[in-house]
């Protein structure tokens, strides 16, 4: 039924190591940096990471559904960038930073 | 081919390293470029030819043509990059260092434990994904399209209210306060 | 005719219905004969239904009606029933009959009252309940009647309500003869379980079938009913509520604190008399009782200086002598005196109605006198009233029936010359009191001038008083001793339903003896009223001086302290704990216990180990709510930490646990 | 079906009457007055309907059923049931709810659509609790009437409102608590040792448990039920909400709410716990004792018109408590009677009083005296029901009362006749009220108008079932359940107590 292409035939664990990296460096960028733009962008990688855990997941079965969920993190990620983003031009414009330690106004 | 999957890795790897550390928001987002580019190659070398062109679509492209904007909007020069600068001093690294460590260490004992499995041989279409998609995943999607929908309404609203920072915003604050 | 029996009480209670509902809407001429005709025609009812009865008497001499069964519940079952026989025939002849009588004289007597309606509303339903507890079938519906007439017992004494003191007096009233009725119902309680029904007849025959005479439980129940009566007919240790009972209008006080209901526990007791005989002990407290009861209310008489609590202790003392009868078993002289009384009592009350009428509410007989000549027919009258209260030899109808009372008390097999001895003290005790009133009220000079202008009393008010002056006269000729033509009308025509009384102790001609010194007593007290009150008043002022006869005299008006001593053995208590719980004191546990605690945590020795505990769990407390709330510090990226700090320690466990 | 209707006809009255004071300002009080005249005469009927219908032997009791599945994962079923202590006791709703109405005629104004809401779902809480036989269903319709009752003591109520509503919320959400555990308990227990889920009455009547299982959750019912009795020492919420409901809310509490912890003792904690009951009798008949003096004393402390009959609603709610756990035909026709009876008297005397506060602005009786002379028919009312209150015989609280004690006195003779003792005690504050309110001289000058066709209309109604109630009370005798058809265990110690 489907049409055989040659890939390469590489073990699933390098690919998830691949994922478990980038997530480990996403995290690293949002508990290090302050500046709201870089954890969004962390944000996004993080995302990006676990999409690709289940490509290579959904490619070891040789199933679609991998990929579909790809798709759906690619939504989830698109709303939330654009909510995201709206609400840190928000910020910037109230606090004139883009800190996210200076937008502390939930401190008990 | 394995050659190629091993080498997007490490340059997938390296980009967002980059994108992590430099102090410049418009450099650390060209390298999240060239992160999510070397990640559509490793898509492709995967036989997921669909999720690398959604990957470089989407993602590459839209997505990041939104921060772009942003970015422009927010008009940031020298100063902040400076500023940046002053954040990342060698002392911020070590916690969130440490966690990623134990994490990965944590992931590779798994992966270890798993053992080896044989790779896929076969590539999956767009044709096939498009089947699963408007399949068994019809509710999936319509989820998906409430949430994007609500996203965009969300954006709207947050953006709407952008007219009346000058007035507004002292109002709003005053209702905090008081 | 006899099948007319349940329109009795039905008729009054209708007056009743159609003057509380209606009231407002008629005259008072339409009032008055609404409330006296429905009295008339069941007066007229019961005189038609006694003829019948005595010319055709119903088999056993018995006649039963049923309305509908009241309650029916697992072998519960009173009816709405009427029970006739001899002994509620004569009760319900005599209620009725003066019950009209009073009616008559009331709708003069009250005429310029603005509760007109009212009065006569409240008198009905005392009509028709006092006519349901005579002719009740069972206890239940009796007690309906009993409580019925407390109820009216208490709306006419606090018929004028406006005088705050008027409704104490009605509330004593009701709140000591419930003392009673509660004992009753206990009563009542007891007869059920034991014997498993409470109509009269079959609960008599029951009760002699299944208890010996001296079983327990017939002692005990015959005391809780003994308790019921003596409340309802104002007896020791329950007498105080009549004589403060006198707040209500007059003719009140002629009908049912005189005539009528304070006698309903004589015919209580009489009815249930198979209760009685089976324990003798309680027949004999009864007699002891009645026989105290007599002696003390007759000294307390003596010295009241209104003329209506003179009448009120006289009521108490006389229903003593029918108790006294009843205690020695002597059941048909009790109801005899009980019908004598209650035409003479309700005489005297009428009589001194208009007298109290003519001096514009003047109540103390030292204030009035001579009134023989303005109010010649009162005068007459009540002077008949007191002679057969006195029992003054032959012509009146209380010599005859004290009389028996006194034979039988010396003479029955629960009769002793003590209680003999009580009666005939008593019976000089009723001739100085009564002649007191007599010679204080109608001789000597007056003291008040009557107000000019006072209406003489008319035709309403003097009729009545001749029926019963009338009565109080001839009344006694229906019964006599034998040494004056040995009549027994009436007792062999109660004893269709009463045991007779035998005759154990005495002689044929001791009873003559007894007899004239029954008379020597009588015609004793009214000499010695004639001579202290009217010949020689200085003497008794002179011994008034002395401050011991004053303390007596005082002690004796208080009617013996009995008030004193239970407004601080009762009254004062309840009041101040009722004054004290105002606010509810389980209500102020609740809202106390934690301050008390706290407050009994603050007492403790601050060293106290719980202390120290309590201290540290507080101390605690805070320590983690400042930790905690140190955690909270508002910036993302600490959250974001934490999350990715408990992801990661969750994923640990997962793979190591 | 009937049965259903007679809850929803309620519900669907008040959400009508809240959405027609909208459109048409003033039309709530017509249309709850049409719901509960609906519901009145469906009682009737259906009262005519089955009084033809006892002739026949075979029925078992019940007259009516309804049954559907509602959430069969865990045997919870829509069950409602009626027999002829039930049919009376919504009989008895009905016509209060009917009273609520026409008392609260011109004194709720405010948010008058909201008030009738809430007044016509507690009446369907109301008629729900005493129809459900699933035990879930119960505690559904149980915590109903409690939230709309909260909100008519919050928002209609008198000066210390807030204080009472928040009370009472406690006392009852905490008592539904009680409940709440116990049935959950109790179909475990059944579960355990049959393997069958449910909360159906029937299934849990003969549920087999230890003695000491059976006496705990015997108790979480009987606190539950015995704080909305109330019992004392757990009647501390009653004044206060009683005397700060408006009247309608207070005929309610005192008529139906009261008589739903007597019905909750009557219908489950003695036929479900026989034996805990029978071990537990002499506890709750101390209780019961102690309520009927407690109430009458407290009742003459009060110098509050409105609190003075609260009090007197727990010293006669304890006769029903006695009633029941002396648990023979004649103390329980008894308990059903002074149920009857107390509904109706006292309902009357909170409206009496709602009258007078509504004319005068105070309930201090201490500020009234000699309104006889101002108002002579409310006075005669207020006499009446003062004396019917007290217990005379011909009126209904007699009946109940006597019936009460009489069956009482088999079972322990020394308490009914310490019981006996509020005979007395009832006088004395029935006639404190007469005395503080009506007679003496008018010395505070009121000027007052007298009662209204309306208000006359309603006394007079009630004034009639009352003497109704205790010239002919047999049909109402005859709604007591039958003794027979019942676990028998207290009629054993029934027998034991007759034998000493």
């Amino acid at each position: 039924m489907r049409t055989v292409e040659a890939i390469a035939a590489i073990p699933m664990h390098h690919g998830l190591v691949l994922a478990a990296i980038l997530f480990a460096l996403g995290m690293i960028g949002i508990l290090a940096r302050r500046n709201l733009v870089f954890i969004l962008m962390s944000i996004e990688i993080m995302l990006n990471a676990a999409g690709l855990a289940f490509v290579v997941a959904g490619a070891r079965w040789e199933q679609a559904d991998g990929q579909v969920m790809l798709i759906f993190i690619l939504a989830v990620a698109a709303a939330e960038v654009s909510v995201g983003l709206a609400l840190l031009l928000l910020l910037y414009r109230r606090f004139q930073t883009l800190d996210a330690d200076a937008v502390s106004k939930m401190r008990g | 081919m394995e050659i190629t999957f091993y080498l997007s890795a490490a340059i997938a790897i390296a980009a967002t390293l980059m994108v992590i550390t430099v102090s410049n928001a418009t450099h650390a987002l060209l390298y999240l470029i060239v992160s999510l580019l070397a990640v559509a190659i490793v898509f492709f070398v995967l036989g997921a030819p669909f999720a690398a062109a959604l990957e470089i679509i989407i993602y590459a492209g839209a997505i990041m043509v939104l921060f772009v904007f942003v970015m422009m909007m927010l008009n940031l020069g020298k100063a902040a990059a400076a500023r940046e600068q002053g954040w990342l001093n060698p002392g911020i690294w070590t916690g969130p260092g440490v966690l990623a460590a134990l994490l990965l260490a944590e992931l590779a004992y798994i992966f270890a434990q798993g053992g080896d499995t044989p790779w896929g041989t076969a590539a999956v279409t767009a044709k096939e994904v498009g089947i699963a998609l408007f399949g068994p995943y019809l509710l999936g999607v319509e989820l998906a399209s409430l949430l994007l929908l609500a996203g965009l309404v969300g954006a709207c609203h947050l953006g709407w209210n952008q007219a009346g920072i000058e007035t507004g915003h002292e109002e709003e604050r005053g209702h905090e306060n008081g | 005719m006899l099948s007319l029996l349940w329109l009795i009480p039905t008729l009054p209670l209708a007056g009743f219905l159609v003057l509380a509902l209606g009231g407002k809407y008629l005259g008072h001429r339409s009032i008055a004969v609404i409330g006296t005709s429905s009295t008339a025609l069941s007066a007229l009812i019961a005189i038609l239904i006694g003829m019948d009865f005595i010319a055709a008497p119903p088999p056993g001499f018995v006649f039963r009606q049923e309305a509908w069964s009241w309650i029916a519940v697992a072998g519960f079952s009173p009816g709405i029933g009427f029970y006739l026989d001899a002994l509620s025939l004569v009760m319900v002849l005599v209620v009725t009959l003066i019950s009209f009588l009073i009616h008559l004289y009331s709708t003069e007597f009250m005429s310029g009252d603005e509760d007109y309606a009212r009065f006569f509303a409240y008198m009905n339903l005392f009509v028709g309940s006092m006519c349901i507890l005579i002719l009740a079938d069972n206890l239940l519906f009796l007690y309906l009647g009993w409580e019925g007439v407390g109820l009216c017992s208490y709306l006419l004494i606090g018929f004028w309500y406006r005088d705050p003191a008027n409704g104490r007096a009605a509330r004593k009233a009701f709140i000591v003869t419930r003392i009673g009725d509660t004992a009753m119902a206990i009563g009542l309680f007891l007869l059920f379980t034991h014997l498993g029904t409470l109509d009269i007849q079959p609960l008599m025959q029951c009760a002699g079938q299944q208890w010996p005479e001296g079983e327990g439980l017939a002692i005990l129940t015959a005391a809780l009913l003994l308790a019921g009566a003596a409340g309802k007919s104002a007896q020791l240790p329950l007498q105080t509520w009549l004589p403060d009972a006198m707040a209500g209008p007059t003719p009140v006080s002629a009908l049912m604190h005189a005539a009528t209901m304070v006698t309903a526990g004589v015919y209580l007791i009489a009815r249930t008399h198979v209760l009685f005989t089976l324990a003798p002990v309680v027949q004999h407290a009864v007699a002891v009782i009645g026989a105290l009861t007599l002696l003390l209310a007759g000294f307390s008489a003596l010295v009241q200086t209104d003329i209506k609590r003179v009448l009120a202790y006289s009521t108490i003392s006389q229903i003593g002598y029918m108790f006294l009868a009843l205690g020695v078993g002597a059941w048909s002289a009790a109801i005899f005196h009980l019908v004598t009384h209650a035409f003479f009592k309700a005489l005297l009350f009428l009589s001194a109605g208009v007298v109290i009428m003519s001096l514009h509410e003047e109540h103390n007989i030292f204030r009035m006198g001579a009134l023989r000549k303005k109010l010649p027919i009162v005068f007459w009258t009540f002077l008949i009233g007191s002679a057969s209260l006195a029992a003054l030899p032959l012509v009146t109808a209380g010599f005859y029936s004290k009389d028996l009372i006194l034979w039988r008390a010396w003479s029955s097999a629960g009769g002793n010359p003590w209680l003999w001895a009580a009666g005939w003290g008593g019976a000089i005790l009723t001739g100085l009191y009564i002649f007191r009133v007599v010679f204080l009220v109608f001789f000597g000079e007056a003291r008040t001038a009557m107000p000019p202008g006072t209406a003489r009393p008319g035709l309403r008010i003097t009729l009545p008083l001749i029926v019963l002056a009338a009565f109080s006269l001839v009344g006694g000729w229906i019964e006599t001793p034998p040494f004056l033509g040995n009549l027994t009308l009436f007792s062999s025509f109660v004893q269709h339903a009463l045991p007779p009384a035998q005759a154990v102790h005495g002689e044929k001609n001791d009873e003559t003896i007894l007899e004239l010194l029954a008379i020597a007593a009588s015609l004793g007290g009214i000499a010695l009223a004639y001579l202290l009150f009217l010949r020689y008043p200085a003497f008794l002022q002179g011994m008034m001086l002395i401050p011991a006869f004053a303390r007596i005299r005082e002690f004796w008006q208080s009617g013996w302290g009995f008030d004193r001593f239970y407004e601080f053995l009762f009254v004062r208590p309840y009041l101040w704990l009722a004054h004290a719980d105002r606010r509810d004191v389980i209500d102020n546990i609740y809202k106390m216990a934690l301050s008390c605690m706290l407050r009994w945590l603050q007492k403790v020795d601050p060293h106290d180990v719980i202390n120290t505990i309590y201290n540290g769990l507080a101390g605690l407390c805070l320590f983690l709510h400042r930790a905690l709330s140190a955690t909270q510090s508002g910036q993302v990226r600490r959250y974001a930490a934490a999350i990715a700090t408990g992801s990661i320690g969750i994923l640990f466990i997962g793979i190591f646990a | 079906m009937i049965l259903s209707a007679l809850i929803f006809i309620l519900v669907a009255g008040g959400m009508l009457a809240w959405m027609a004071n909208r459109w048409y300002p003033g039309s709530a009080k017509w249309v709850a007055l049409a719901t509960v005249g609906i519901e009145l005469v469906l009682t009737i009927w259906l009262w005519l309907q089955f009084a033809s219908a006892m002739a026949l032997p075979a029925h078992g009791g019940w007259f009516a059923e309804t049954r559907a599945e509602w959430i069969p994962r865990f045997g919870v079923s829509f069950h409602l049931a009626m027999d002829e202590t039930s049919l009376i006791l919504v009989m008895l709703t009905a016509f209060l709810g009917m009273v609520s109405v026409a008392c609260s005629w011109t004194e709720i104004q405010e948010r008058a659509g909201f008030f009738y809401f809430n007044l016509l779902w507690t009446l369907a809480g109301a008629i729900g609790v005493f129809l459900a036989l699933d035990l879930f269903l119960f505690f559904f319709f149980w915590e109903l009437m409690l939230v709309p009752m909260y909100f008519l003591i919050a928002i209609w109520g008198h000066e210390n409102r807030r204080y009472a509503s928040i009370k009472f919320f406690i006392f009852a959400e905490g008592s539904g608590l009680f409940m709440l555990v116990a049935i959950l308990a109790l179909v475990f227990v059944h579960y355990r040792s049959t393997g069958v889920l449910t909360f159906d009455y029937f299934e849990l009547l003969n549920t087999a448990m230890s003695p000491s299982t059976g006496l705990w959750i015997m108790l979480g019912f009987f606190i539950a039920f015995a704080v909305k009795t109330p019992i004392v020492p757990l009647h501390v919420w009653l004044p206060d909400a009683h005397t700060e409901a408006p009247t309608a809310g207070s005929v309610i509490l005192a008529g139906v709410l009261l008589k739903t912890g007597a019905y909750g003792l009557l219908r489950f904690v003695v036929p479900l716990f026989p034996d805990a009951a029978l071990q537990f009798a002499p506890v709750a008949i101390a209780l019961g004792a102690t309520g009927v003096l407690y109430g009458a004393f407290l009742a003459f402390a009060q110098t509050d018109l409105k609190r003075l009959v609260a009090y007197t609603s727990v010293s006669h709610l304890g006769f029903v408590v006695l009633g029941i756990f002396a648990w023979n035909p004649w103390s329980l026709g008894g308990a059903v009677m002074q149920m009857i009876a107390h509904g109706i008297s006292t309902g009357a005397l909170f409206v009496i009083a709602g009258i007078l506060q509504d004319r005068t602005h105070t309930r201090d009786m201490r500020r009234f005296e000699g309104l006889w002379s101002v108002m002579p028919r409310l006075a005669a009312m207020g006499l009446f029901f003062a004396i019917a209150t007290l217990g005379l015989p011909g009126m209904g609280n007699f009946v109940g009362e006597f019936l009460i004690l009489m069956g009482l006195y088999r079972v322990n003779s020394v308490l009914a006749s310490v019981a006996a003792v509020a005979f007395v005690a009832s006088v004395v504050y029935a006639l404190a009220l007469v005395q503080k309110t009506f007679h003496g001289e008018n010395k505070h000058d009121w000027q007052l108008p007298d009662l209204s066709g309306r208000e006359m209309a309603t006394l007079y109604s009630m004034a009639a079932i009352t003497l109704w109630l205790g010239l002919y009370p047999q049909p109402v005798l005859d709604a007591a359940p039958d003794i027979a058809s019942r676990p028998p265990a207290i009629a054993v110690a029934d027998r034991e107590g007759n034998a000493e």
